[in-house]
């Protein structure tokens, strides 16, 4: 029972929605592949089951924002627009890749489509965002600072420090929780004595409430009305995304925390095949339109994994590039003029 | 998968078994658990998911979420709180997920841990144990991939180890839980998969002094934790080269035994110091300059340090192999020492 | 206009309150006398203004019960009953000091009566109460964890793992939160987004009330209530008792960052000569109790002040001790019976 | 009282004038918010307090509170603000109150600060300036007595520096603000105090060089921070013992300039280094290896290091000062070593 809303979206804008999701499925599964053949090592997290977040406040945002993410970021990474080969050569740690293989699947970066990771300290790259909004804010620049954030991350001290200073200067900040449920295998309910993460939120006068994650159409919507406060000069805004990781954390997690009753309850949710059939039973899209999404998708990724392979690798030499700037800038900041 | 290894009484006939370092520890834990009930285990899913490295695999089966606690992701909180617990009578293991995640509790073990013996003027003492995974190699790039050994050698207050053998994982956690104040348990990532034969009836081993893992005469080299086992392999390679290489484990970093280390140089007249970790007032430094001081005279040749290139752990595989301590490097700077020293 | 109740106190209990505060004011002032002697040395930390929290709250509690407290805990310590020759020994820098003169003013302990110090890093013993109570818990021993902190305390990440881990775990803590308005120079409102601080404790599903920290009797009773709720199983209780401090933040502090004004009509409500005259003019006390109560309070600092001056200087030999414990204890945890 | 110092175009005529180290840093604040608008300070009471040591004060009604902000008790959280800022084009000064609380923001500085340029391929730079003051000495006991310069100058992609003379407290900062990349300046607390002449024309200083600050030629005395004055008032008492002894300023502590080091010891042949922090892999101990390494055929005897006791930083003052580096310990070490090596 596929009960979707355009209310307020149109059709092309759904169909968006759908595709973006099934680029970073698509992807997302070359890469678990791609693992299993040793060409991406290190930690590798999966996003699957949560795409209808990602594409529905990546929809929201504007070139002229900001974005930060977790470790599990590659489906921000490409509907930001990182081009999926610089993101899978990073991944195969190539010279090639968006951060120069020096980073991997939890370090994507983008300074021309602003970017900012790809941040693998749970928390730790909220007081980032507070810092951009904060250097928006005093230059006078609009823009919102999109955050992406676990539940888990939710415990950690920097979450409390980072809203209560985003609400405190009135920044523009949207904090994205992704709420699925665990954090690695620690429930929510064995992490939080408060459950409701909106009231959480809310304790630091910020508007905050809680949106059904698998929903891309509702996320979108959340998003839009999220940045439309922000733009307007709400200061900081949090909103809860109720979604679901049908994978394991991880490629080492065994996954013994949960049953897979609930994983294929969730499963049952899941927003691809909804949409899809939601919209050709609506007549919003035809069956040819999503295959060509899906097909789009499959030769990006094709193209992509076969961009990694080829990328050279960063000679030895290059160790210690990057460590510093090159050479110091010229600027006498102080100096007198 | 996992494995039991029967619980033996320290006394009784030594009993061999082969096992990983990782059972070994838990057997540590486990036992320590069914011997004390004031001992508990507290961290990030150290229950269900059975620990990020699978060390405290189960527990929460057998002793219950109680005492095998799984905490929110709070690294200064619940460190904070097992320190409060080890006031309160407790002896609570701490499980920091990694080394890396400790920099978030920092506070609470230089602070507070270190400390409250000290400005208490000796009423309170802090007898916890920390254990947490160190070191890189594992392509978890510069945020997963620290080995920040030498910052907490460098505070009083604290004891520091690096259990490198299978027979160290199981019998250095006793001792660290009889002492009265916090120990630092240092596991390098690379280790828990290490087979080898524990002698499961041997009992608590000390935990301040260095251990000799090959004896050799033309150089010491001195190493710990994920460099130990590197360490004993150049050693094999210097051996063919015709160059008989004594290897040490330290064992504990804080204290650390000086005197075991001087002894071999004073023999070999040469050193060569090995850590992970980075090179500038690391850990290499300290063994450069306190051998320097005791050896001066019987050193044929400056102390050499191998360290970690001097950058954040990048992801790449050959990238990280290369800013890493590798056992050629150690060959290679053996080899090199001694044709100075000449 | 004094209107106190008693409300379930009774005369004896209203002027015990009364004689507690007297203490801390008289041990204090000489405290600041000493200081500017150069008897006391480093960071001194007055109370002054703020003795109606320490005494309602110490009033409420057992000695089976944990306090904890910041570097603004001479008065705290003296009502939990460490001697006030050991606390100013301490700040004399002697080895007679409850301390050993190792702490100072701001680290006061006393194991004997599970006095957890005197803590100088703002927020930082809030994670050690949790684990008092914690162990408690898990031993079965009955007793409520007092922990006292600054408002300022309330930004710091400490608190939110804390009074989260509280919560989630059910612990026995009375978070009372000594709301003098300003941390050094910054005050609640441009520190804190949500200035309610009850709210924000509440927002941890712990219940959570505000009180008038200028009266000793409300004090009294809103810790009974709480520790009563404690010992009931409620979990932890958060209590914001709302002060102020009279002098400077520290000897350090010029104070510019309030007016005169402010702090004279702070002034006026001083609980001290105000409990003591509704006292009097009600007829449960009269001047000769009340000036005993000074004259044993003088004569407690005249005492101690002399004890700590011709109390002895840890020998320079002892620098080195307790740094860790003279030998390992005999215990063989986890060796096998 | 604050001293306003007239502000300077850099290659002016030199003109000098006689202030404190405190108002010398005022100063360089003060002249860096007017030149570039991106510049700000952020921290705890910064604007009406004025500054824990006042370094601040004023600041505030000048540049209003958007630019002299003060933050709530969240280091962690202000200062990954302050890379977030630099990362969004400000330029910050970030004043976290004393090292001692930095322990709450290591993770924002050793994990985003330092690794952010290198984890981005170069994308991403954090032009950004942490202040810290450092050291011990007041009385204020073992949490707020912390000297932990040699943990920072352990991390690649910092740079760090100890401004010790009013002319490098004025001359520093610029230079830091016009880095790409984090610089943290520890600023000792004995030295708000300091008096002495400012060369107000003299433009911005390197911030990588070590100064001689006496020149010597029996011994070289390596020093920073706090332990710079006392080296010098060794130095003094040395020279009526007939000893001339050199003493060199570090300046930056990362990187350490190791080759003025060098010269001045293979004149000397003998070297002793001084930190107020502890022994046990400090700043010491990098300096004696380095030392070593590279003058090992050089030198007379060993480098002798001259530390902080490995306690908690006690309050009592008798103790508190036993416990850290004296400059009778200095002259101590130093005759010693001359004994050593005769
Ligand atoms: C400070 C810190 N602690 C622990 C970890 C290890 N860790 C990595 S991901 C993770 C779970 C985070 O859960 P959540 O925030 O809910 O995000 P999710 O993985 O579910 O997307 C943990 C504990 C870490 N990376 N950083
Ligand atoms: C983590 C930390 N940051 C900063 C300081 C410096 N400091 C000492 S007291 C204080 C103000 C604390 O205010 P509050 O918590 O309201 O307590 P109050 O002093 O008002 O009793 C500050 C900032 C500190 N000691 N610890
Ligand atoms: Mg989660
Ligand atoms: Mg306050």
């Amino acid at each position: 029972m596929n009960c979707f809303r355009l209310d307020g979206l149109d059709d092309a804008t759904a169909l968006e929605l759908l595709g973006d999701m099934i680029r970073i499925r698509v992807f997302e599964e070359r890469c678990a592949e791609l693992y299993a053949d040793a060409k991406i090592r290190g930690f590798l997290h999966l996003y699957i089951g949560e795409e209808a977040v990602a594409a529905g406040v990546m929809s929201a945002l504007t070139p002229d924002d900001n974005v930060l993410a977790t470790y599990r970021e590659h489906g921000h990474a490409l509907l930001r627009g990182v081009p999926a080969e610089s993101i899978m050569a990073e991944m195969f740690g190539k010279a090639t890749g968006c951060s120069g293989g020096r980073g991997g699947s939890m370090h994507l970066f983008d300074a021309e489509r602003r970017f900012y990771g790809g941040n693998a300290i749970v928390g730790g790259h909220l007081p980032l965002a507070v810092g951009l909004a904060l250097a928006d804010k005093m230059v006078g620049r609009t823009g919102v600072t999109a955050c992406f954030f676990g539940e888990g991350a939710m415990a950690e001290g920097e979450f409390h420090e980072a809203l209560n200073m985003a609400a405190l200067w009135n920044l523009p900040v949207l904090f994205c929780c992704e709420n699925n449920r665990y954090a690695m295998g620690t429930s929510l309910e064995s992490s939080e004595s408060q459950v409701d993460l909106a009231i959480k939120a809310a304790a630091y006068s910020m508007p905050a409430w809680a949106v059904d994650g698998m929903d891309p159409l509702e996320v979108a919507r959340a998003a839009r009305h999220a940045t439309g406060m922000i733009t307007a000069g709400s200061g900081p805004v949090f909103v809860e995304f109720q979604t679901y990781r049908f994978r394991a954390h991880s490629m080492f997690d065994p996954d013994l925390y949960r049953s897979t009753e609930e994983v294929d309850q969730w499963k049952q949710r899941d927003p691809i095949p909804a949409l899809a059939e939601w919209l050709v039973e609506h007549g919003r899209a035809d069956d040819i339109e999503i295959a060509a999404r899906w097909e789009a998708a499959r030769s990006e990724t094709d193209r992509a994994a076969a961009a990694a392979e080829a990328g050279p690798l960063e000679p030895l030499e290059g160790l210690t590039d990057h460590v510093t700037a090159p050479a110091r800038t010229p600027d006498r900041i102080g100096a007198g003029r | 998968m996992t494995q039991t290894i029967p619980l033996n009484a320290a006394g009784d006939d030594t009993t061999t078994i082969e096992t990983t370092y990782r059972d070994a520890m838990r057997t540590a834990i486990r036992q320590a658990m069914l011997d004390d009930e004031r001992v508990f285990v507290m961290g990030e899913d150290v229950a269900d998911y059975g620990g990020t490295y699978a060390v405290t695999k189960g527990l929460h089966e057998e002793f219950g979420r109680d005492r095998v606690r799984n905490t929110p992701l709070s690294e200064s909180g619940f460190v904070g709180a097992g320190i409060g617990a080890a006031l309160g009578g407790m002896r609570p293991i701490v499980e920091i997920m990694t080394v890396n995640f400790s920099l978030l509790a920092l506070d609470q073990i230089v602070n507070t841990a270190a400390t409250l013996r000290y400005m208490s003027g000796g009423q309170f003492g802090v007898p916890l144990v920390i254990r947490m995974t160190t070191g890189a190699g594992r392509q978890l790039a510069a945020q997963h991939s620290h080995s920040l050994e030498a910052w907490y050698a460098h505070v009083p207050g604290l004891r520091v180890v690096a259990p490198t053998t299978i027979d160290d994982a199981r019998w250095m956690l006793p001792t660290a839980l009889a002492d009265p104040d916090p120990v630092i348990i240092f596991e390098h990532n690379a280790l828990y998969a290490k087979r080898g034969v524990l002698d499961s009836g041997r009992g608590p081993v000390d935990i301040e002094r260095a251990a000799i893992r090959r004896a050799g005469d033309d150089v010491t080299l001195v190493a710990s934790a994920g460099m130990v086992d590197k360490a004993v392999a150049a050693s094999d390679q210097l051996a063919e080269l015709g160059i008989s290489a004594e290897v040490i484990d330290l064992r504990s970093l804080r204290p650390l035994d000086a005197s075991t280390v001087q002894t071999s140089v004073e023999r070999t007249h040469h050193a060569v110091v090995i850590d992970e970790g980075w090179r500038t007032a690391g850990l290499s430094a300290e063994l450069s300059a306190s051998i320097t001081e005791r050896c001066f005279w019987t050193l044929d040749a400056p102390v050499r340090r191998v360290a970690a290139a001097e950058v954040p752990i990048p992801y790449a595989s050959h990238l990280e192999q290369h800013a890493i301590p590798q056992t050629d490097d150690i060959v290679d700077a053996t080899t090199r020492l001694l044709e100075t020293g000449r």
